[in-house]
């Protein structure tokens, strides 16, 4: 039987058998060789036929000429020898004092995700923003756990962070105000706002309507105020597709009213996830992966209690699951279930409970943990958890006195207004109904979009008679809109805005508007009739409010340059739950074998569908899947079989009145009976990178089942979609690659869990091994923290002037990521099931070989050693043989097959980093540490090494950088600092420290080849409960 | 019949036998030649800008240090090109309706800069730092040659990556003191001896400067 | 005979000076050897053999020495290899040195294709050149060309050539010897 | 007809005279006008090459993506039509070379087609390592000049000993090929009748007049470079070979590839001269001249370095078990046994294996059409050695994420074919105005036979000399 019909079966219990065979762990056998499927191959041809979006392959006539002559004059042989073009040097006329032309500024700001602000570090160079970090003041994005010794301190970030600087540049998005889809002027929309406003002045605002996503701006909200004491009759309405209604109400069921859950992971020591993907979803997930990876790092010489342990409870396997030491798969009705037997367990009258497909043991575990961990357990759930399953987890987390001050746990005032948007939209729907609704203005957003299907929000809209939009896009929405206007990038923007904890981060603009964009704070002056007020005022006049007049000068300095406005925090909040909470009857398990629950969640790249058009993010590989440019319904290999569908069919999903058709993509680890299909894709107008990308999964979303559609029923429709993964093959082949193994393991023999199927590592070599003195840069990637949240690929992306290829070439394997997160698939003795295997991240990137093979086999010498021990990348040396990657172990070059860069606009050519070369077609690239940064970190020490006593001159080097100095791209943004690099020579320094024999569960990947990696792995540790563990526990990856 | 060919061919088909590979030799000599020729690289040529500048006048005439104008030689990668701010800080008060000044004037009554056009332009994938240099002690005049000397400003050498190399290599011999590190017109006889003193004081170190990421990235 | 005459005639009397030398033909090799033979021992020096195909034994018959051409190629051969080494060594350790693969400078294992090569090149090109050289080639014109049965040297016949500028060289009795060593006929060479 | 086993076992049928021989050879190259068939076999092999043109154009104007490469397989079909053109660029020094040594007369009739075709294959060979580049108007960065930038190739790459050897290769063939023709051109000036003709040839020729001197040098200069060469086709594929041994990719990081390449070269290189040489011989009426001996000699040839090669196949299959290295293993157990490229593999044993060991069977080394299709089936079988060798290896290596697969594209297959067709056409030119066959070495040859005959009397099926009997064969 071929390789390829043994991927494709889904035959699990000849899986089983298989590894049955096999003891210790095995790692798992990817369900499908894409490139095996015939539609694969058809795919591909007509790409490379018709062409792809990339490069047009259709020649005329006369192009057919032009080629002949090319082949003929073999293209440019001359180019040796003439000069280069004229260049000009456009100086500044007057150069304001604080810029140094050459040298790159940050300035402190914050975006907005949900509602809810991150802080922001922006670099700038010459008046472009160009890279974006997280601020480390600002509790969003925190800083390193131990202070640097030098050097800028750079804040932790997500994508959505980091690549909001495309979406900034983004030439997709409205540059221009428009009415009834003509060109028209601020000026113009102006004077008809003001008019229309004595209108309504007159009648108090009745008919006037504003429709806003979640707010947590102080400016803006005051703003909102004054406008509704102007215009008492105007209503203000919220809808955020992912908002915090199922939290809400889980507070006001348990506690009466409402109030808002703030983790401190930090301080739990047994944490259990229920259906919560709290380390990469949602506004607070950097702050809780940070906190979540302290409890995590495990160093030579560490307690045993020093680690905290997590428990999972999911349908959909998630960053949080796959991180978890141990994880139960469960359809969201088992999960339910599964909170009321934990509440049972522990004593909280939940009425008669049948522990159905639950394993009781698990429970039973989970329970004792929490209890033995009382005040220091934290269990969380999401918010696609209905919520009476919230008020559980409540009552369970007082039981058990994880509230309350200097607990897991603490309650604040909601930070955002507290209010059901659902209902609040259903009632803006009412009210267009009874024709209440003259004027409708949506201060961004794109209800039209992501309004749930129930409400058919798209019809009501149409029947508003004035419909005014601001937004980034001239989305669905603006089409609709008979004003619309370009919104300003919060980077080009004057605001601020409420982090999850309720500190008040200021939003500063980084850059003039590149498309005369407006805010909502400009909006509403005009309503007010203060039109004209330019956002700084605006802003700089409410702080003025809030702090007295004194110091103000100072502290709005402060705020402005530390980026938060100190003391903001929402005040701790005291609540108690209720004795009992009234429980729904459990829903019953699946009706029928054709019918399934389908589970929405936001994307883990375009997250709601804002993002849909930002270019780096839809060729993220998402975290588990590696799926690119597209969404997909996400179904277990067991229900993949009953459903008897293959990865690509496409199903036909029917709800009630509500229909969607969807491609399937098998992924083991999903809970069975049901299926998980992301938001924020099947934009219709979403420019050109995101329209016609993936399914609408909106479609199916109804205001009374907003996270999990029940009962859907499925249907084939014979129809196949090509599904475009980075990575096609989840098995580790029972390779050493990742390695790793439990607490007691390490505790009790640090090095075992390290330790390699080849005896023979020795170094054997023809030739006297190289000394490598002075500074020798290394990295270490500590898989214990690792979270597979990408935000290294981002930021590396960003920093590096990496090039988007689009899905073509991804289908052909012609990704660029300098740095990828590879994910697998094992089965061991505690997790026999194909269908629910354990999931390992690492991320691979250049390993900087001491023994580069890459280095030995370039005929031009385009890639060699320096002497602080890089492995040197020389794109203009580069011929493109391509040999180097073919003898690259690690596979981390990547090559620029098409002229990948071609400047498609030119706002996308000032996003460039100036430092690193962008390279041209035909040539290789790769990871070069953040070459440029250390060049510039080097550049400094040398000045300060001839004044500085400690170097000679004879000495090996002249210069000695601190550590902390150099942070790559990759290890600023990693929100648990799963990465650390530095001068492995210079024993204080972290790596050093990380490294052999300071950690003897450090490990280096394919070692036995001789290569001698500069980067370096720490071996995985699971935090496994013995009772779970299985008896006999023989590591073996 | 006519014979086929008559003696003298003798001659001719052993002059091409020998001469044609000894042409090739020469052609491809004169090659190289040219490559280094300021015809290819453009050294010496003055080059046509918006407004007449005259280092000469400025620099020699006028005495202005370097880092009047280019004001970040010493503490950034680039030296800078002055903002028209700058030249108005004289030209406020002096030449104010000289004609060849009026571009400058107009650049700042509009607001809009001098393009002035690039003389060493080093390839993008090139990335030269002037504030390490200059600290090191390699004088201006090293790279853009004797300034106080150019009405119009021209390339004073090829900027090739060998010419690079032979300093990156053995940097002594372009090593001056700290206080004539700007100065343009500096001579001394025994550069040898003295490039070595200030080599030692500057804790000039080759290690790692032949390396590609030392200008590449 | 005839055919002489027409010679005589173009050549315009005074031979002695002009004459090339004396072409017959014979009508074997076996023929030919034997012919070339017998000239040696008469003495002639200045004389040469002509073949569609090389014959072994004239070079003995005629007194060819063993050709001085191999130890060209010996020399070529190690100058082509050194310098192809030289090369390597100098670009790779003193001129530029890089750090590659974690190998030193001097890795002279991976320097010794090159060397082949450059050995077999410099040798295989020497040996080409140099066999044309002491040939005296090219050389498109020469006397015999101007014997219009020449043409079938390089196809069937095979020819023996004794020059004017032979000491013992007589148009008549040197003819006559040709004839006499079974020569099918003897024409006489004009340049 | 019926002929007695030592005469069919000629390597010249016997009643040949230097004319005869002289006149056969030289024929086609000298008449006027050849026949339509030559016009349509060169406009089919021309057309082909413009294909190869306009691939060429596509690839310079959008880069190496238009194929179906991508990282892990970095390398697709140019490496493959490679090292495939180089293989049968093998046979022709090998005969010459080799055989001349070893004093094969059996080499005679054949050597100089063969040589031609060396070349001709070479030529396209040498195509793909610049075309494969990504940069290749930077090619020169390979060679070692003084450049303005003070670099120098990296010579620890086996690319740079490519370059080297199969430049060196390519010279020497050629100066080989060219040393070989010089009697012959000279033949040629004298038996053309057209004066334009004459002088081409007669500068060719540089002045060659066939002088006992002249000769005793050639016959040196020619054995040196004999000598010369044979080493260094054994290195050309050695070298070639290193492309992969000296990488540390599984699959190809095996101390068995240099002579089980030099091998498959010989072996490729044979099934090409006889896939051509047997029409040839048809045609021009050279069945004189290319007998059952020479078929029956190259077949023989064929079967050894085909066994050599199975040995190859077998060493590497027990040597990755042998080894008890995962890597190994995987590739050849898995990878190439039963992964998405099985196919190739086992099609390989075939078409490389198994149907050549009816070799084994004299009918079948001596029946022209059997030969040619086994010949054939060769070629292929060692196209797709190389495909395995290549694709294989690379689309599953050390790191299961990064799996991938390889299709070739449209602009792949046109490449091929088009260098096919530039090889066509390089060889019917080739044919109309150069003698096919060294026709000084069939004069020794008919010399040879003279005196043979001289000794052991009269023989079997005698043709007066230079009669028509001999010539009437041309009209065929």
């Amino acid at each position: 039987m071929s390789q390829a019909q043994l991927d494709q079966s889904v035959d699990l219990e000849a899986l089983r058998a298989k590894l049955a065979g096999k003891q210790g762990r095995q790692y798992w056998r990817s369900l499908e060789e894409l490139a095996q499927t015939p539609e694969f191959r058809a795919y591909v041809d007509n790409e490379f036929a018709a062409g792809a979006p990339e490069w047009d392959d259709r020649f005329s006539r006369r192009s057919f000429l032009q080629i002949m002559g090319a082949s003929l004059a073999l293209a440019g042989l001359s180019a040796g020898c003439t000069r280069q073009p004229e260049e000009k040097i456009v100086p500044y006329v007057k150069q304001p004092e604080y810029v140094v032309p050459g040298k790159p500024m940050y300035f402190a700001t914050s975006d907005v995700l949900a509602g809810y602000g991150r802080g922001l570090l922006v670099q700038s160079n010459d008046g472009r923003p160009t890279k974006i970090d997280g601020n480390p003041d600002h509790p969003a994005s925190p800083g390193p756990f131990a202070p640097q010794k030098a050097g800028m301190t750079f804040g932790a970030a997500d994508i959505y962070a980091i690549a909001s600087i495309l979406g900034m540049y983004d030439p997709d998005r409205s540059q221009a105000v428009k009415y009834l889809g003509e060109y028209n002027t601020w000026t113009a929309f102006t004077t008809v706002m003001s008019n229309a406003a004595e209108k309504i002045g007159t009648q108090q605002g009745q008919g006037l309507y504003l429709l806003t996503e979640t707010v947590t701006s102080p400016t803006l909200i005051a703003q909102m105020q004054a406008l509704l004491a102007k215009y008492p009759k105007a209503v203000w309405t919220q809808h955020e597709p992912v908002n915090r209604d199922q939290s809400r109400q889980g507070a006001m069921l348990a506690f009466g009213e409402d109030a808002q859950a703030v983790y401190h992971f930090d301080r739990a020591a047994r944490i259990v996830a229920v259906d919560s993907d709290f380390v990469t979803t949602g506004p607070a997930s950097v702050r809780q992966a940070h906190d979540f990876a302290a409890g995590r790092r495990v160093r030579a010489g560490i307690a045993a209690g020093e680690m905290n342990r997590l428990y999972a409870v999911e349908s959909t396997l998630t960053s949080t699951g796959a991180t978890a030491d141990h994880r139960l798969a469960l359809s969201p009705a088992e999960i339910d279930r599964f909170v009321r037997l934990l509440a049972a367990k522990l004593g909280i009258s939940v009425g008669q409970v049948e522990p159905g497909a639950v394993d009781a043991e698990f429970v039973e575990v989970v329970a004792q943990d929490l209890a033995e961990h009382a005040g220091r357990g934290l269990v969380i759930t999401g918010e696609g958890q209905p919520a009476h399953v919230h008020a559980l987890v409540h009552a369970i987390n007082e039981k058990l006195g994880n509230h309350g001050p200097n607990r897991p746990i603490e309650f604040i005032e909601p930070v955002a207004a507290s209010l059901d948007q659902g209902q609040s939209l259903r009632d803006l729907v009412k009210a267009i109904d009874q024709n209440l609704v003259e004027t409708l203005i949506v201060l961004g957003g794109n209800p039209v979009y992501n309004a749930p299907a129930d409400l058919s929000f798209k019809a009501h809209y149409e029947k508003v008679q004035t419909r005014i939009h601001l937004g980034l896009y001239e989305d669905e929405t603006a089409a609709l809109s008979h004003w619309h206007i370009p919104q300003a990038h919060l980077l080009e923007s004057w605001s601020d805005a409420r982090s999850v904890d309720g500190t008040v981060g200021i939003i500063q603009p980084l850059i003039a508007p590149l498309y005369n964009g407006k805010t909502a704070h400009d909006l509403l002056t005009v309503l007010l009739g203060e039109g004209g007020r330019n956002g700084q005022r605006l802003v700089q006049d409410y702080w003025k409010t809030q702090i007295s007049g004194a110091e103000f000068e100072k502290a709005w300095r402060k705020a402005l340059h530390d980026g938060v406005v100190p003391g903001t925090q929402r005040a701790a909040k005291a609540v108690t739950a209720k004795a009992a909470v009234d429980l729904p009857r459990l829903s019953a398990a699946r009706a029928a074998n054709d019918q399934v629950d389908i589970i929405l969640r936001p994307d883990p790249s375009v997250w709601d569908g804002r993002f849909a058009n930002n270019g780096w993010l839809q060729e993220l590989p998402r975290p588990i899947t590696k799926l690119t440019w597209d969404n997909a319904l996400l179904v277990s290999p067991a229900t993949a079989r009953d459903l008897g569908a293959k990865n690509g069919d496409v199903l036909d999903l029917t709800s009630g009145a509500y229909r969607l058709a969807a491609p399937v993509f098998i992924t083991p680890g999903h809970a069975d009976g049901c299926m998980t299909l992301h938001l924020g894709y099947g934009r219709m107008r979403a420019g050109h990178v995101g329209t016609n990308v993936g399914a609408n999964a909106y479609a199916l979303r109804q205001t009374d089942q907003p996270w999990v559609v029940r009962d859907v029923k499925v249907a084939h429709t014979g129809r196949t979609h090509q599904l475009v993964d980075s990575q096609k093959h989840h098995s580790m082949e029972n390779r050493d690659l990742v390695r790793g193994g439990t607490l007691d393991e390490f505790l009790h023999n640090p090095a075992s869990i390290a330790k390699s199927h080849h005896e023979d590592n020795l170094h054997l070599s023809l030739y006297e091994p190289y000394k490598f003195t002075g500074t020798q840069w290394a990295m270490t990637i500590d898989l214990t923290a690792c979270i597979g949240c990408n935000a290294c690929t981002i930021a590396c992306q960003s920093e590096n002037n990496i090039p988007v290829v689009g899905k073509a070439q991804v289908a052909v394997g012609r990704e660029m990521h300098w740095i990828r997160v590879d994910h697998y698939y094992s089965n061991d003795a505690n997790h026999p099931d194909p269908n629910q295997p354990e999931s390992e991240f690492q991320p691979v990137t250049c390993m900087h070989c001491e023994n580069a093979p890459c280095e030995v086999v370039c005929p031009v010498g385009a890639t060699q050693h320096s002497d602080d021990g890089l492995n040197d990348m020389v794109y203009n040396r580069c011929i493109g043989t391509r040999y180097c990657s073919n003898n690259c172990p690690y596979k981390v070059r990547r090559f620029n097959f098409l002229e990948y860069q071609r400047p498609v606009a030119e706002s996308l050519q000032l996003m460039q980093n100036p430092n690193v070369t962008v390279r041209m077609r035909g040539v290789m690239e790769k990871c070069t540490y953040c070459v440029q940064r250390i060049s510039a970190a080097r550049i400094g020490a040398k000045k300060r090494g001839i004044t500085d006593p400690s170097i000679s001159a004879g000495g090996d080097e002249d210069y000695n950088i601190l550590d902390g100095e150099v942070v790559t791209a990759c290890q600023a943004a990693c929100p648990t600092q799963a990465i650390i690099f530095g001068n492995m020579n210079d024993p204080s320094s972290q790596v050093a420290q990380s490294r052999l024999p300071h950690q003897p569960h450090n490990y280096g990947m394919l070692t036995e080849l001789n290569t001698r990696p500069r980067t370096t792995y720490l071996a995985r540790v699971r935090n496994v409960h013995p009772k779970l563990a299985a008896a006999t526990h023989e590591e073996h990856y | 019949m006519k014979r086929l060919f008559t003696p003298y061919t003798n001659t001719i088909a052993r002059a091409t036998a020998l001469g044609v590979p000894l042409l090739v030799l020469i052609a491809g000599g004169f090659g190289r030649m040219w490559l280094d020729s300021s015809y290819e690289t453009g050294v010496g040529e003055a080059i046509d800008q918006p407004v007449p500048f005259s280092h000469e006048h400025h620099v020699a005439g006028l005495g202005i240090d370097c880092r009047f104008c280019h004001l970040s030689a010493e503490t950034s990668s680039v030296a800078g090109v002055p903002a028209t701010e700058v030249c108005m800080t004289c030209h406020s008060q002096i030449w104010t309706n000289a004609q060849m000044l009026q571009p400058v004037r107009d650049s700042f009554e509009k607001g809009q800069p001098i393009q002035w056009v690039r003389v060493n332009d080093l390839p993008d994938f090139v990335y030269f730092d002037h504030s390490i240099h200059v600290a090191k002690g390699v004088g201006c005049a090293e790279c853009h040659g004797e300034v106080h000397r150019m009405p119009m400003t021209w390339k004073a050498q090829n900027l090739h990556m060998t010419w690079c190399l032979d300093c990156h290599r053995d940097p002594e011999k372009q090593l001056r003191p700290k206080d004539v590190v700007f100065s343009t017109d500096w001579f001394s006889g025994a550069r040898a001896k003295l490039g070595a003193e200030i080599a030692r004081e500057n804790k000039v170190n080759t290690k790692g400067l032949t390396n590609c990421s030392t200008c590449h990235r | 005979m005839n055919q002489t005459h027409a010679d005589n005639a173009h050549a315009g009397g005074d031979q002695a000076v002009t004459l090339y030398g004396l072409l017959a033909e014979y009508q074997d090799a076996e023929a030919l050897v034997a012919a070339a033979r017998r000239c040696r021992e008469a003495g002639y020096t200045a004389m040469d053999a002509f073949s569609p195909y090389p014959i072994e034994a004239l070079d003995e018959a005629l007194g060819i020495g063993r050709t001085r051409l191999p130890l060209f190629v010996a020399v070529a051969a190690v100058v082509g290899g050194l310098g192809g080494y030289f090369l390597q060594y100098y670009t790779a350790v003193i001129d530029y040195p890089w750090m590659i693969g974690g190998k030193p400078l001097h890795s002279w294992p991976m320097f010794l294709p090159i060397t082949f090569e450059c050995t077999i090149l410099v040798a295989g090109l020497a040996a080409a050149v140099t066999m044309i050289a002491l040939n005296k080639l090219p050389e498109p014109y020469h006397p015999l060309f101007n014997v219009p049965e020449f043409e079938r040297a390089s196809q069937d016949r095979l020819f023996l050539c004794i020059e004017a500028s032979d000491p013992k060289f007589d148009a008549v009795k040197t003819s006559a010897f040709l004839t006499e060593l079974g020569a099918r006929e003897v024409t006489h060479v004009y340049p | 007809m019926e002929m007695p086993k030592r005469s069919r076992m000629q390597v010249l049928k016997h009643g040949h005279d230097f004319e005869s021989v002289t006149h056969i050879v030289s024929a086609f190259p000298l008449t006027k006008r050849p026949p339509r068939g030559w016009f349509l076999a060169f406009g089919a092999a021309f057309s082909l090459m413009l294909v190869l043109m306009y691939s060429v154009g596509v690839l310079f104007l959008k880069g190496v993506g238009v194929w179906g490469i991508n990282i892990p397989v970095a390398w697709g079909f140019a490496i493959i039509n490679f090292v495939w053109w180089i293989g049968i660029g093998h046979a022709g020094t090998l005969i010459s070379a080799i055989l001349f040594l070893f004093r094969q007369d059996w080499r005679t009739s054949i050597n100089r087609f063969a040589e031609a075709m060396t070349l001709f294959a070479v030529a396209c060979a040498g195509l793909f390592p610049l075309l494969h580049l990504g940069r290749p108007q930077k090619f020169y960065y390979i060679m070692p000049y003084p450049d303005t930038l003070g670099l120098w190739p990296q010579w620890r790459s086996p690319l740079v000993w490519d370059v080297f050897a199969v430049s060196t290769y390519g010279t020497i063939s050629l100066v080989f090929w060219y040393v070989g023709l010089i009697p012959d051109v000279a033949t040629m000036r004298d038996r053309a009748s057209n004066r334009l003709v004459k002088t081409i040839y007669g500068i060719m020729a540089m002045g060659w007049r066939g002088s006992a001197r002249h000769w005793h040098r050639y016959q040196t200069a020619y054995l040196l470079l004999a000598g010369l060469a044979t080493p260094l086709v054994v290195s050309v594929h050695t070298v070639v070979s290193f492309d992969f041994a000296v990488s540390n990719l599984p699959g190809w990081h095996t101390t068995i590839f240099p002579p089980y390449f030099v091998a498959g070269a010989v072996y490729s290189g044979f099934a090409m001269v006889i896939t051509l040489v047997l029409p040839v011989r048809a045609i021009f009426g050279f069945k004189d001249f290319i007998t059952e001996k020479h078929m029956n000699n190259m077949a023989k040839v064929m079967l050894a370095t085909g066994l050599i090669v199975a040995y190859g196949y077998i060493m590497e299959l027990f040597m990755a078990w042998y080894s008890a290295n995962p890597y190994e293993q995987a590739v050849f157990f898995q990878t190439r046994w039963q992964g998405p490229y099985a196919w190739s593999y086992w099609s390989l044993i075939a078409c490389n294996i198994i149907i050549p060991q009816l070799l084994w069977f004299r009918w079948v080394r001596l029946n022209p059409y059997v030969l040619w299709i086994v010949a054939i089936i060769i070629n292929i079988g060692m196209w797709l050695e190389r495909f395995v060798i290549v694709i294989t290896s690379q689309h599953r290596d050390f790191l299961p994420s990064s799996w991938d697969s390889y299709w070739p594209t449209v602009y792949d297959y046109t490449l091929f074919l088009g260098t096919l067709g530039l090889f066509f056409s390089l060889l019917f030119l080739f044919i109309r105005v150069l003698p096919m066959i060294s026709i000084f070495e069939l004069r020794e040859l008919v010399a040879h036979h003279t005196q043979e005959e001289a000794w052991h009397g009269a023989n079997t099926g005698e043709v007066p000399p230079g009669t028509g009997a001999a010539r009437g064969e041309t009209e065929t």
